[in-house]
């Protein structure tokens, strides 16, 4: 028992730091690093489950895969954004891009 | 062996490598101080002294593959599993593995067809 | 009773917390980039510990990629990535750090409060996993697995649009 | 055998095979085997003073050759010598060989940035090019060895060469994986991080002392890591007459090692842009094909 839960605590204060650096960041590139952050915590808890609740159960197991795709399609995606506005604007700063305001 | 046991040896093995690097720090550093002479601790430039650090932005020319790289490196996630089993599962294993890598093989030849593929 | 796995399982979850606390505590852009390097090895390190073998080396392999791409892009992308000129990048710090801290504390509430029944001692070793695993895909995820295919295709054609298309116009 | 004789052995083997390698090293650039000569420069690393270039990053500066070093020797843990002589016998072998590689560039890139140098940060970032174009054929080549295998332990890998070893097998598999492995241990044809002619010695150039030398023992090392997984997956590991089983594993991989210093010595360096561009033009094709036809061979 103390493992999962030891294993949830971990997972939670991953979660809070990469939402407080999500929200804090000024710059493209860090906030994808705050949300790499916060996949990762939640890939501990699914593979927690996995391992201390349904050890018979590898849909978690290819949910957590899908997790990892998920973060590395983020990573690609979020990238290209990125050399776009660098190409267009000169910097990859979210607060000088408020003409995406709808 | 229990699996927990061949990580803990694989953890030892690291540690133990750390340390060795750490005494070979320690007994260079008990050998003698380095002399402290002007420009000598200046990165080589061809000769010249490196004015400035080299922390600098730098135009990286192969963003082109990274990005296609990024994507296109999750497909081994599938593809070990898949591997372990396929003589098991048969001619079914590779219709669906087919099917996979060849969605994942437009994806290089579009990016081939955008001039994705060459030194940007 | 205190197990090797619990050691280990602290061990590693604060050296994570401590890498993820690292990457935004410091202005160098690389160092930042390689200490969430680090955070992710360390997150790889307890799926092993938790004898999640394969998903384990799987997710030190991956980031370890990624995250050196991640590197370069940052040293693409920012005016000073060594963090020579001490730049403030945050806002709404205050915010942030008490949106971070409520959610951190409301999910270790829900943990403890929760009841989570028996744990599971009986599990697959490592082999036995990826056999499974691969059975788990070509079986009952068949599906998700070909999609996740077509979300691949489509973040390829998404990145690479967005990131070349702009550039080829001009150069024709 | 006993688990003590058993390390033992893996050691001595491992000692003398690292040795050979650096006495094949100096062979490929001066033509001459001279059976002292690694002493000899392993007495003047160690005696000579240790530079800090100016502005460097302390953490990396110091943590970089341990990562390069540390990954290098975790690799040759898990690779067996013989059924009963491997340290680590992991359920993910195959997979694992791959993971630890990727940090001999990561550990690359972050000693070129730590140096804080021209060419040692433009050293850095060709180590990760160089991930770039060798990362995807490796993957899939050793996919292939693992469907034949049905597993991805080692051991069972070269177990399942018993009829037919993989160089025969899989041949396309064989010259990609054989290339992809002078790209991981950065051998001259690909030896973009730390080419010597045009780069000055990038990564390299500003190290001295205790530094230096682990990093060159270190690729030493790789090289020999590199040749026993090529040994070990294509090569029908310890597969072989009237020797001892360990033996033939070590005389493959020092010929494997010698191999790869001799082709060496008479390629051209390889721009980075040009390496990308074959590898994911030719590379990625060429291991799919290999993927396919294994996998119809395995059905019939």
């Amino acid at each position: 028992m103390e493992l999962l839960i030891t294993a949830l605590i971990i997972a939670a204060v991953l979660f809070g730091i990469g939402l407080y650096g999500a929200l804090s960041q000024t710059n493209l590139v860090m906030i994808m690093m705050g949300i790499e952050l916060m996949l990762g915590a939640s890939m501990i808890n699914l593979v927690a489950f996995w391992r201390y609740l349904h050890p018979e159960a590898f849909s978690i197991q290819m949910f957590v895969l899908i997790a990892m795709t998920v973060m590395a399609l983020e990573g690609a995606v979020g990238f290209a954004i990125a050399t776009q506005r660098f190409r267009t604007s000169g910097s990859v700063e979210m607060e000088e891009s408020a003409e995406l305001k709808g | 062996m229990a699996p927990l046991t061949q990580y803990l040896l694989l953890l030892g093995m690291g540690i133990t490598t750390a340390g060795l690097v750490w005494m070979l720090y320690l007994i260079k550093q008990s050998l003698g101080q380095t002399l402290d002479e002007p420009g000598k601790d200046i990165p080589a430039e061809s000769g010249n002294l490196a004015p400035k650090p080299a922390w600098l932005r730098y135009h990286v020319h192969y963003y082109g593959y990274a990005l296609l790289f990024l994507a296109f490196d999750m497909e081994m996630a599938y593809m070990y599993p898949w591997a372990v089993v396929y003589r098991e599962v048969g001619i079914l294993a590779l219709l669906d593995m087919g099917v996979f890598l060849m969605i994942l093989f437009l994806g290089l030849i579009y990016t081939w067809t955008q001039l994705g593929l060459k030194r940007q | 009773m205190i197990s090797v796995q619990l050691i280990l399982l602290i061990i590693f979850g604060l050296a994570a917390i401590w890498f993820g606390w690292r990457v935004f505590m410091t202005s160098s852009m690389v160092r930042s980039a390689l200490s969430l390097l680090g955070s992710m090895v360390a997150i790889g390190i307890l799926f092993i510990i938790m004898e999640a073998e394969f998903l384990g080396v799987l997710q030190i392999m991956m980031m370890g990629t990624e995250m050196s791409i991640m590197a370069i892009f940052m040293m693409m992308y920012m005016m000073d990535p060594g963090g020579l000129g001490q730049m403030d990048m945050y806002h709404q710090k205050n915010i942030s750090i008490a949106a971070g801290v409520i959610v951190t504390v409301l999910i270790v509430g829900a943990a403890f409060a929760t009841d989570w029944g028996t744990i599971a001692t009986q599990f697959p070793g490592p082999h036995e996993q990826n056999r499974l695993l691969g059975m788990e895909i070509l079986k009952r995820s068949m599906m998700i697995f070909e999609t996740a295919g077509v979300t691949i295709l489509t973040g390829m054609i998404a990145s690479i649009a967005v990131a070349l298309s702009i550039k080829n116009s001009v150069e024709k | 055998m006993t688990p003590f004789l058993n390390g033992f052995i893996i050691t001595l083997l491992f000692l003398s095979g690292v040795y050979a390698a650096a006495v094949m090293e100096r062979w490929s650039v001066t033509g001459h085997v001279n059976w002292g000569g690694p002493v000899r420069s392993f007495l003047l690393l160690f005696a000579r003073e240790e530079i800090k270039t100016r502005k460097h990053d302390k953490v990396f500066f110091e943590t970089a050759p341990i990562l390069f070093i540390g990954v290098i020797l975790l690799t040759i843990s898990i690779l067996p010598f013989a059924p009963g002589s491997v340290i680590i016998d992991l359920g993910t072998g195959a997979l694992f060989i791959n993971a630890a590689l990727v940090y001999v560039m990561v550990a690359l890139l972050m000693m070129g940035w730590a140096i804080n140098g021209v060419y040692a940060m433009i050293g850095g970032w060709r180590a990760i090019a160089q991930l770039i174009a060798y990362s995807m054929p490796v993957v899939m080549v050793l996919t292939a060895t693992v469907m034949r295998a049905e597993s991805m332990f080692l051991t069972d890998i070269v177990e399942s060469q018993k009829g037919l070893w993989n160089i025969l097998y899989q041949p396309v598999g064989f010259i990609l994986f054989y290339i992809s492995a002078l790209a991981i241990a950065f051998l001259p044809p690909f030896d973009l991080p730390t080419a010597g002619g045009e780069l000055a010695g990038g990564v390299w150039a500003d190290l001295t002392g205790a530094r230096k030398l682990l990093f060159r023992l270190g690729r030493l090392t790789l090289v020999f890591t590199v040749s026993a997984a090529v040994v070990v997956l294509y090569l029908g590991g310890w597969m072989g007459p009237w020797l001892p089983d360990f033996v033939w594993t070590f005389l493959k991989t020092l010929l494997v090692a010698a191999s790869f210093f001799a082709v060496g010595r008479f390629m051209p360096r390889i721009r980075h842009d040009h390496l990308l561009e074959y590898n994911w033009k030719y590379g990625v094709p060429l291991a799919l094909y290999n993927i396919f036809q294994v996998g119809v061979v395995l059905l019939l």
